[in-house]
């Protein structure tokens, strides 16, 4: 039996299963109001979705609202939150989009999976933009190294992300991995898209004109994801009990290539008034969101949905989170259009709706009304929580256990070593050779660079050359955000901003990714509350927009939650791509050069992490008008062709740049420290850094530059010869370096 | 003169078509766009089958391409002498049509793997090869999660011994391909496949720090005006 | 020593691309009347000894912890005829 | 309808890393007195009317050309009891 709108007016009494819908009580009543009456079973499963944290941001709103208040000026931004994702101008008429979203939990439960369709989601929603996707990032936590469920989640997600994206035919150009037993049981898979278009060319989410068609396309409707529909379904209606439906998603990354391809053509045939891509919540999100952000109204049969299974119910089909599908409003001059070319791309097609004028959304199914509301009130109009929230118990207690209590070490050889072939630092290459860094013939730069860059060309037919690229970096540090949340977002935006320039680009925009602990708990809601605040105060200094990103909260084990984890992507931008600035030392007889200076500061490091397991005290020093001037430095030194060779300081300091320097291609290095600390000169993780290499003849123009912009500059010595020698300190040929480090993951992973 | 026109097929699930397009271009001859559900070839005087998932490569490498209509054409051309070069998914696809003997199968660690990989060119007499040197250790591109060769005995020692053995790994097997084969072609010499990718080797600023993949291009030119 | 098979296949809910991928073949090769194709894996177990009902039971239990992904996918233990 | 099952194995001769990789995981994870491990793949073809010999001819042509390569793999045919 269906629950229609007709019967649920018959039936007020009817107890609904709200709660394990996970709606609260007074959400339900609200709902009630709304519609003057009970909803119907598909009403409550559209409401119980949108209405939901992942997709309503209730509890997250109240703060993110700061990154559209303090948002620095920008003539960059075209397009800002809100929307699938942010587009900013890249210059000659080109827009870039970008984004980065999460799909922990499901990673968790099925690694390959959960992150091959975390790869699928981010790129459906650079594709709903009108876009060309480019390229993808992966950033990636995992528990300890050696701790046992991380051998199997590691090689799954890696495989996923490689299966997912290589298929696709993007380019992976960057990520980040890194392991920390906080995160054992809530690995974070955090997954970024980018894409090209022309700036005339964005498309948005929106269903304007009645009479215009709703067409669904892409893969047929399973049961994928709904679980809770499930309940739905047996609780409302005991006669039709379902058998427990799968929560897993599985991917078909080919139907996302085909979708893709077939997606440029729909643009470049015109025939497209309005697109969504259906993530989380499906069916219902796409029509809600289409429908309230166009005239208004929208009527579905959803009888007409195609079906892998055909026993689902409507309330499944509208929660079901089947992959590879997209929803698009088209003019019915246009249906004939559309459909050829879906046809040709083999992707099938459906109208299943129109658009109307009437302000309600309404759905049959059988004949009856099932879904007749207000598609806002699902759309926009969700609960918004101001959740409690105070400083952890133990805060202050952390931040007074600093480092200074650690033994320092004397063996600096030893240490550089140890840190350099510890999991956080060591190569990453068994991961990153598992992904295809070159298809599309557009990648400048990828893996072991700062930042991915990826030029310019051949995004769509007939868009005239140009010299222009983009610069894309992720970073994130648990451990800083942890002992102080405000200036740990802080110093995960210093970090990626400081990698896209160190490779001549010039940062431009924003996105990011909120990873914490549940939102009920005031200890985790404060850590939110304060790096959101730090993010929205630093991107206001350093003049770049947040365009987007996304908030995964409950990433907690009983009542222990990650450490707050905010991962912050950067897109920059160069105007020839010719001279960006690769890592490393290139070669011989280079002066090599450092920029900014260098405190005591271990607090969170990677050193006391693995010399000490410690973590206490305060993060390294935020200074954004440092940054930002070292930013100016390295961006006009590489327009100017100053540099030869370029990486930034972060974890492990200036040893483990100077290594990475050396293994890049092989050259070594002879330098002096030009503090009287030589432990803290090579391990300390002071902020605002950079490692440069320059002709011996260039090294005064640089420091001109420097003291323009009130940039340190410091001469350590020069490149060459086969080891990196720390004078008086430490001697280590180069290929024990490599050793080393390439041998980190593999001694794990196989 | 007409620049040389070579084909550039389209699958669905070809990704790396773009790219030799690019390389066709960059070499001077003009790229001719192949669909993969056309019977037709376009007239075209060579035929690159670029690199990708074709058919997501769900149920093997290139075992559902190969009965594209457009191979319908390829095939008999091929074997009437018209140049063909598959890398990649490319080369599956010979294999799978058994324009090329031998088979591609899962790599031996398993894993996909992407890295600019040591070749030596064995053979220079094919049309795709004739500008390089005999011998000569070139850097291309390998990205795959199977490109293990594999034939049976007699067929590996009639490529060996006949010369068919175009292309060999150095300095490590990617894939724990047979005699470290990394490509071969037919016995006329104008079909070849290969694992590595040429097409993403022929620029300064992108691909493998090497341009050594634009050799493939030249020769193939060159043996087009020559003719 | 005996020969075990384990059959390994998705469960009937999860999306199977490959089986589709095929399935979507077989009627442009000129095979008509197949409705569905589902792919999945075939394992072919040598044990020492024979295939008695301990031995089979460690097999069902290598078969859930490492052939199978039992959140996806369903399998079958059984000796070869 | 009828499900006809394909089983597709490498042929004996070439090299089966998957399965050599769970053969050489088992004692890793305790299971002892298994010699050896292959992977394959077995596809369920489920067609419309009866598997007689004509249909089960058909899917053998289908597996001839589609869902085996003969140069490398051996396949079986038959239908599910
Ligand atoms: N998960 C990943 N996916 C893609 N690239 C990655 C990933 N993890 C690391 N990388 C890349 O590997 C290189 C080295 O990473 P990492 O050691 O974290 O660099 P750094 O310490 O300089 O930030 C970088 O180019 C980075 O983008
Ligand atoms: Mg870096």
């Amino acid at each position: 039996m269906t629950d229609s709108v007709k019967r649920a007016a018959e039936t007020p009494d009817e107890p609904m299963p709200y709660a394990e819908l996970g709606m609260k009580q007074d959400e339900y009543q609200r709902v009630c109001e709304i519609l003057g009456r009970r909803p119907t079973g598909s009403e409550l499963a559209i409401y119980s979705v949108m209405w939901s944290e992942h997709c309503s941001y209730k509890s997250s709103k109240v703060h993110l609202r700061q990154f559209g208040t303090k948002a620095p000026k920008s003539d960059a931004l075209l397009v800002g939150m809100g929307e699938n994702a942010g587009v900013v101008d890249v210059g000659d008429g080109w827009a870039a989009t970008f984004k980065i979203e999460s799909h922990n939990h499901p990673s968790y439960v099925e690694p390959h999976q959960g992150a091959a369709t975390g790869v699928g989601g981010i790129v459906r929603d650079i594709m709903s933009m009108g876009a060309r996707p480019i390229a993808v990032m992966d950033a990636l936590r995992f528990g300890g190294a050696d701790q046992q469920d991380t051998r199997r989640v590691l090689p799954g997600v890696v495989e996923g992300i490689s299966h997912y994206g290589n298929c696709l035919g993007l380019p992976n150009i960057g990520g980040e991995v890194v392991f920390d037993p906080c995160y054992i049981g809530n690995p974070l898979v955090n997954a970024l898209c980018v894409g090209l278009l022309r700036k005339d060319q964005i498309k948005l989410a929106t269903a304007p004109g009645p009479g215009n068609k709703v067409v669904l396309f892409g893969a047929r409707t399973g049961a994928d994801g709904i679980g809770g529909a499930s309940v739905l379904a047996s609780a409302t209606f005991e006669d039709e009990s379902q058998a427990k439906r799968p929560a897993v998603q599985v991917g078909d990354p080919f139907m996302e290539k085909l979708l893709i391809e077939c997606c440029l053509e729909l643009y470049q045939a015109d025939v497209v008034v309005g697109i969504q891509d259906l993530g989380a919540a499906g069916v219902s999100c796409a029509t809600t969101e289409l429908a309230a952000k166009g005239t208004g109204g929208m009527t579905v049969d959803l009888n007409l949905v195609p079906l892998r299974d055909p026993t689902l119910r409507p309330e499944e089909i509208l929660m079901s989170e089947s992959q590879e599908r997209m929803m698009a409003v088209v003019t019915p001059e246009d249906i004939p259009a559309f459909m050829a070319i879906c046809q040709k791309w083999d992707v099938p097609a459906t109208v299943i709706g129109e658009v109307t004028d009437t302000g309600r959304l309404v759905m049959t199914w059988d004949g009856e009304t099932i879904v007749d509301i207000p598609p806002g009130t699902a759309a926009d109009e969700g609960p918004v929580y101001e959740r409690p929230f105070h400083e952890p118990e133990g805060q202050a207690a952390l931040n007074a256990d600093g480092p200074e209590r650690l033994p320092r070490p004397e063996d600096l050889r030893e240490t550089l070593l140890r840190l350099l072939g510890s999991p956080n630092l060591g190569s990453k290459e068994w991961v990153t050779s598992q992904y295809d860094r070159y298809v599309r013939g557009n990648t400048v730069l990828a893996q072991p660079a700062d930042a991915g860059m990826l030029r310019i060309s051949e995004v769509m037919p007939g868009a005239e050359e140009t010299t222009r690229g983009i610069a894309l970096a992720t970073d994130g540090n648990g451990r800083y955000a942890r002992l102080d949340p405000y200036a740990g977002a802080q110093l995960a935006l210093a970090e990626a901003y400081r990698n896209v320039a160190v490779t001549g680009a010039a940062p431009l925009a924003v996105t990011n990714c909120l990873n914490f602990g549940s939102p009920e708990d005031p200890e985790v809601m404060w850590q939110f509350a304060e790096a959101v605040r730090g993010l929205a105060d630093a991107c206001k200094t350093l003049g770049v927009p947040v365009t987007g990103g996304n908030v995964s909260f409950y990433n907690q084990t009983g009542s222990t939650a990650i450490h707050p984890t905010p991962v912050v992507g950067v897109l920059g931008v160069i105007d020839d791509v010719a001279k960006r600035v690769r890592s490393g030392f290139p070669a011989g007889d280079l002066r090599v050069v450092l920029l900014g200076d260098t405190r005591d500061e271990f607090g969170g490091s990677e050193w006391a992490h693995v010399t000490h397991g410690h973590l206490g005290g305060l993060p390294p020093a935020v200074d954004l008008e440092a940054e930002r001037g070292l930013a100016s430095v390295l961006v006009a030194a590489a327009e100017q062709g100053l540099l030869e060779g370029s990486h930034d300081l972060s974890d492990g300091g200036l040893a483990i740049a100077l290594a990475e320097a050396c293994l890049a291609r092989g050259v070594g290095a002879t330098v002096s420290l030009p503090g009287d600390d030589a432990f803290v000169d090579l391990f300390s993780e002071s902020a605002s850094r950079a490692l440069v290499c320059v002709r011996p003849e260039a090294f005064e123009a640089l420091a001109e530059l420097c003291g323009r912009h009130e940039v340190p500059c410091y001469g350590l010595g020069t490149t060459g010869g086969t080891s990196l020698v720390v004078e008086g300190t430490l001697e280590i040929p180069v290929a024990e370096l490599r050793e080393t480090h390439a041998g980190a993951l593999p001694a794990i992973f196989g | 003169m007409n620049a040389a026109r070579v084909g550039v097929v389209t699958f669905p699930g070809t990704l790396d078509d773009q790219d030799a397009a690019r390389a066709v271009r960059l070499a001077g001859a003009e790229a001719v766009p192949l669909w993969h559900a056309d019977h037709d070839l376009k007239g075209v005087d060579a035929v690159f089958l670029p690199g990708g998932f074709s058919y997501g490569d769900y149920l093997r490498c290139g075992a559902i391409s190969r009965f594209a209509p457009l191979m319908d054409e390829l095939i008999p051309a091929a074997r009437a002498g018209l140049p063909v070069l598959g890398t990649c998914n490319g080369f599956q696809i010979l294999c799978e049509a058994h324009l090329l003997p031998g088979a591609l199968t899962r790599n031996e660690g398993l894993h996909y793997i992407c890295r600019d990989q040591g070749i030596r060119v064995e053979n220079t007499s094919t049309a795709w090869t004739s500008d390089f040197e005999a011998g000569q250790e070139i850097v291309l591109p390998v990205k795959h999660g199977e490109g293990r060769y594999v034939a049976d005995a007699d067929t590996v020692s009639a490529l060996e011994s006949s010369g068919r053995v175009v292309f060999r790994y150095v300095g490590g097997n990617p894939n724990g391909s047979l005699n470290d084969i990394a490509g071969i072609a037919n016995e006329a010499g104008n079909v070849v496949g290969l694992m590595p990718h040429p097409e993403h080797a022929v620029e300064d600023l992108t691909g493998a720090p090497s341009v050594d993949g634009r050799g493939f291009f030249t020769s193939i030119l060159k043996k087009l005006v020559n003719a | 020593m005996a020969r075990v098979i384990v059959d390994v296949m998705l469960k009937p809910e999860i999306l199977d691309p490959q089986g589709q991928a095929i399935a979507g073949a077989l009627p442009r090769l000129g095979f008509s009347g197949v409705r569905d194709v589902r792919q999945g894996k075939r394992f072919e177990v040598e044990i020492e000894g024979e295939a008695d009902e301990a031995a089979l039971s460690e097999v069902r239990k290598m078969a859930e912890t490492l052939l199978a992904n039992t959140v996806i996918e369903d399998f079958t233990v059984r000796v070869e005829r």
